[in-house]
């Protein structure tokens, strides 16, 4: 079930001018998330901003004991809210409301994992990594950034065994151009008899792209959507997304409580 | 311990802090986080007769101390609400108001029809003051007769208390909630969101695919405080008042306008557990006073003399 | 170097911002910290004919994103303005706009009569909308009939150019507009303050001498915006828009809806110097949009088709 | 002419549970500065709260080399603004519009100064104190706090030479009660011949009361008026005062212009 609470900032690591990770002590939530679950956060009690906004969980904290002690998000600085957490510092609040959402579906036993990164939608599949690292599941990071300084936490996914793919859109860093290059090709290389189970979270047409080419070869996706969420708890009706299931018409659902992720491949992507 | 229970028409709330229609779902999504019964009421989301699937997104846009929504009143109906939704309501205790629309004054007379036979239903609100729906809605809450008819019709087929929801978006609103007085309602609720709009200056567009929304949040509570104390020296009936409410002191500054009761709608986005809060906000204010009963604050205000500037309505 | 400049009427003015009535005094009071020829213009505050002392203190209170006011229109008075403060704001080389306010039809005729023999005014703008006196102002603005009746009064007695200013109060702002300009208006500014009131909830007591006040502020731009949009459908006059301009973006936002120029007042408070800021942001963006010229963004939103819920007035 | 700066705060020293003291670096704003002018402050920017307060000077600050380097302001706690005063932290900035307002005038050069404060009324009185005794002038304290906790700066003042009579409301230090009451017995100890000019700040019905006490004595006296502004500058017209000059009918003036010191005899207090 989850829990609101006014979380101690234990710490705030700046990974660029854009990025950064910010550690909060919540227990409570961080317990109970499972990867691709979000959590709703305010940084301020007064109106300005006044609604809280949507963050995946990040990585789960660990005291030295092992026990649980709190999560972090990864934050890219695109407006009022996130320039905010950007600039927290350890000791302040931060008010979070958690776990929500539904989380990834983990693989079948013998099914390969294929998550695929834009940007700062490489924020679920850390948690998702482990889990799947966990179930001995073979997984694969396809990770696309702006420059060699937008791809973080590399070694960390390396050091789960996660075997990864990366690209740039200058060049910088792996393959030039865009994340489905080289999952083109991997599509391409990999034995239709091997089963792929493909996640995805990024910009919107990276996730449309992602979930189109997956479907020619024969492979789904689940991708995690970022729509504009007022209360995260199917209050307001404001997350949803266009789904069409098999022979039916599109339908509003809720992001909050039927995703944030989703079967790519039911998605209504025009109407997005 | 000091007494916060009001009265709606026949309808006695343990409390006068009811969930807004539209920012508490059907109710049932909050029941793992919010006991229900503690609340005063839940005004469910707006129900026309049939599913609907509302505007595309986006759908909501921050503004300075608010919040604009363009909905469009996606829901399932009545009648599915009837049945898939009323029963864990009523397991769970709560007071349910269901909020209606419709587009003709035969839909809300219908759908009063089916809540009318349905068991577990505390009172009946009547949304004519949506701003996010191109036909019914804010139609009727935008004129005299309109108002009268919508309630009047209602009024005919059902016993439950009926409330009518008022638009802010009028000259003169009090001469609205005598409207819905002479026409039979056991109260008005009011008030329903501005009609607002924002535009993204980068791409020329307007922000919500509906291009205007609705205006929430405490960037509008003294309009709508003002607007309830006009109505509360215009009609005898009770108001539930809201617009803007965050803090007991805001339910406090309702209640003193005009209000038997309230709403909480955008509140709830912010903190969901704002329940609790509230409910020691009142206590505390009432204890502080040595005050012993909510309602003897109702319309307390303080006033000397004065002529409103402005009440003749275009 | 992007051109800022913009026309009202037969009023050219340098650029789109002008410092709101009752927000920058009679302008003289920021001369030294303003150069107040580089503003678009100056709405001085709003005169009688007569002096005036207005309402007792507290006249102003603080509400989220916004503050509401009930000042009275304390005023010298149209002739002591001519005298006593007109010659400074022309040596300053300000572009003046006189906003006016009267009981009675005659005594606004009286005042542009005034105006109109005085030297170096830029244009009139009739206050029909003030919320903060019991007799003129909102009484003329929330009234079609009212509305014409000034306007043609002042239109016969003065070849300045006159803009009536709409209050926000009323169901349908687009049909004042419309009024207006029907009525020989050369412009309309809109919106004045909407109607609005805040309790001490402690003392039971209004915060504000006179109850009511106007709400100002950016709490109400979202409504505003969609005002201006609306007026912008409805007439071919040009539109001065305003209501809780803070940032360049908000101008752009309010020429985006349809406004040629905009006024800028309780943002005036916060920042005196906020006019740079303005101008600074304004020449960026036309900049980083290649545009030349700010007037080519004047109502350059773009609208998918749709109807408006409700445009009937009562 | 009144400068608008966003200035570093330098320090915050808690004085009680309500009181503190910030300093910020302003120089252009405090060298202009004279005792009983005040500036407008805001810390944040943004819309929650919105408008600016008004704030005395209370100390000009120098650098070691005795350049004019900033001013601090005495807080009280009492609502939003206050209370972020209250918490700011040196780093933090806080836009300072000043100094504004009319200054006390001096007395002249055979008259005593007789200063009254009560609570945070103390603030305009430091610079006036250390101007009166440049000028050498006989200058008195009479200052009321809630409690021995509530008063503040003693030892400053007593080094300027200034002469104290405190008063508290639990009688823990001082004389126990209302300022009034040592002050009414110096009004009466007070040979008539000598010219006394007195200077009172604090909560309205204090300054009403010192003001027609002194008035039996037939002794004027300067006050400080703390009214809601909105701009500091004339623009709004929220800060009026009811001033009855002579013969002449009660008039509202702004008390950013023309005040916030005003002629306590001029007041029309009954509709302030
Ligand atoms: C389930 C979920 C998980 C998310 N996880 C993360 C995460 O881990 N890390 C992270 O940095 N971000 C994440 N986001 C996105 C994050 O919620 C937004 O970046 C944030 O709400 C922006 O808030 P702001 O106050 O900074 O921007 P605002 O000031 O509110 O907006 C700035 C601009 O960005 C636009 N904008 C705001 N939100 C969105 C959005 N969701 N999609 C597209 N445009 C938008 C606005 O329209 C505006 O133009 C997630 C979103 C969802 C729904
Ligand atoms: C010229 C001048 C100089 C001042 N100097 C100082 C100073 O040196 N130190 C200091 O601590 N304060 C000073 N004040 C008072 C100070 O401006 C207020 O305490 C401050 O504005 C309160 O802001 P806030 O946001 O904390 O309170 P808010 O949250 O705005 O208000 C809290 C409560 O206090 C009431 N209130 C707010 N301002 C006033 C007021 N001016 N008078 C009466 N009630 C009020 C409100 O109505 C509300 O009930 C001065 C005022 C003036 C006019
Ligand atoms: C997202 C959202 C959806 C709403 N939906 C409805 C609705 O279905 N029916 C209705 O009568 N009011 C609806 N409202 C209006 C609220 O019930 C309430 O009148 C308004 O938001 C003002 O209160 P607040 O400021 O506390 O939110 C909605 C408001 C919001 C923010
Ligand atoms: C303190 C104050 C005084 C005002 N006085 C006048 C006035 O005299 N005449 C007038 O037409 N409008 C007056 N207004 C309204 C403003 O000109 C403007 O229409 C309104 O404040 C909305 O703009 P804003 O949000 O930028 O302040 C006043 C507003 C304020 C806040
Ligand atoms: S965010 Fe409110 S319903 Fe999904
Ligand atoms: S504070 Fe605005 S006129 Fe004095």
């Amino acid at each position: 079930m989850p829990v609101d609470v006014d979380a101690v900032v234990i710490s705030n690591t700046k990974l660029s001018d854009f990025y950064n990770v910010v550690a909060v002590a919540a227990p409570d939530v961080a317990r109970q998330a499972r990867p691709g679950q979000f959590v709703m956060v305010k940084p301020d009690k007064d109106y300005d901003p006044l609604l809280r906004r949507p963050f995946s969980v990040f990585e789960i904290l660990r005291d030295p004991a092992g026990r649980v002690s709190g999560f972090s998000l990864l934050n890219k600085r695109i407006g009022v809210t996130t320039r905010r957490l950007y600039d927290i510092t350890p000791g302040e609040r931060l008010q979070c409301l958690g776990p929500l959402g539904q989380a990834f579906e983990s693989p079948a036993a013998d099914q390969q994992a294929w998550m695929v990164a834009g940007g700062v939608g490489l924020a679920p599949f850390l948690t998702l990594a482990e889990s799947l690292v966990e179930r001995l599941a073979a997984t694969r990071l396809f990770y696309g950034g702006r420059s060699a300084d937008d791809l973080f936490y590399l070694e960390t996914f390396e050091a789960l065994g996660v075997r990864l793919e990366l690209t740039t859109d200058d060049g910088s860093r792996g393959h030039p151009g865009l994340v489905t290059g080289p999952l083109h090709r991997a599509l391409d290389e990999t034995d239709k008899g091997i089963s792929v189970r493909l996640y995805a979270c990024g910009p919107t047409p990276m996730m449309q792209a992602v979930t189109e080419l997956a479907a020619t070869h024969g492979r789904s996706t689940d991708v995690s959507l970022e729509q504009v969420m007022g209360c995260g708890l199917g209050g307001c009706y404001s997350c949803v997304v266009p789904v069409a299931e098999p022979g039916q018409p599109t339908r509003f659902v809720r992001s909050c409580l039927q995703g944030p992720v989703f079967d790519g491949g039911r998605i209504d992507w025009d109407q997005l | 311990m000091s007494d916060l229970s009001v009265t709606i028409g026949s309808l006695r709330l343990s409390n006068p802090l009811i969930a807004a229609s539209g920012c508490f779902g059907y109710g049932v999504e909050y029941a793992d986080l919010v006991a229900l019964d503690t609340l005063g009421g839940v005004a469910v989301k707006g129900l026309f007769l049939e599913e609907r699937e509302g505007h595309p997104p986006q759908r909501i846009v921050e503004t300075p101390s608010g919040m604009l929504n363009a909905i469009g009143l996606q829901g399932i109906g009545a009648r599915r609400f009837v049945s898939e939704k009323l029963p864990e309501l009523k397991r769970r205790g709560a007071v349910v108001v269901v909020n209606i629309c419709g587009s003709t004054v035969d839909e809300y007379a219908e759908i009063a029809r089916i809540l009318d036979d349905a068991d577990g239903i505390g009172a009946i609100e009547l949304n004519i003051s949506c701003p996010n729906i191109s036909k019914g809605g804010m139609m009727f809450g935008c004129s005299l007769e309109g108002t009268h008819d919508v309630i009047s019709a209602v009024r005919r087929v059902t016993a439950l208390p009926v409330m009518p929801k008022l638009t802010p978006n009028v000259t003169d609103v009090a001469s609205f909630a005598v409207a819905a007085e002479e026409a039979g309602a056991d109260a008005v609720s009011l008030v329903n969101t501005f009609l607002a709009m924002a535009i993204d200056v980068e791409t020329r567009r307007p922000r919500l695919s509906n291009v205007l929304g609705g205006l929430s949040g405490p960037a509008i509570r003294p309009i709508a405080v003002r607007m309830v104390h006009e109505c509360h020296q215009a009609i005898k009936i009770p108001i539930v008042g809201m617009g803007g409410i965050m803090t007991a002191e805001d339910v406090l500054e309702f209640m003193i306008a005009g209000a038997t009761a309230v709403q909480v709608g955008t509140a709830n986005f912010v903190d969901p557990l704002i329940w609790d809060k509230l409910f020691d906000g009142l206590r505390a204010y009432l204890d502080r006073h040595g005050i012993s009963s909510l309602v003897d604050l109702v319309g307390s205000l303080e006033l000397e003399e004065r002529t409103p500037a402005c009440k003749s309505s275009s």
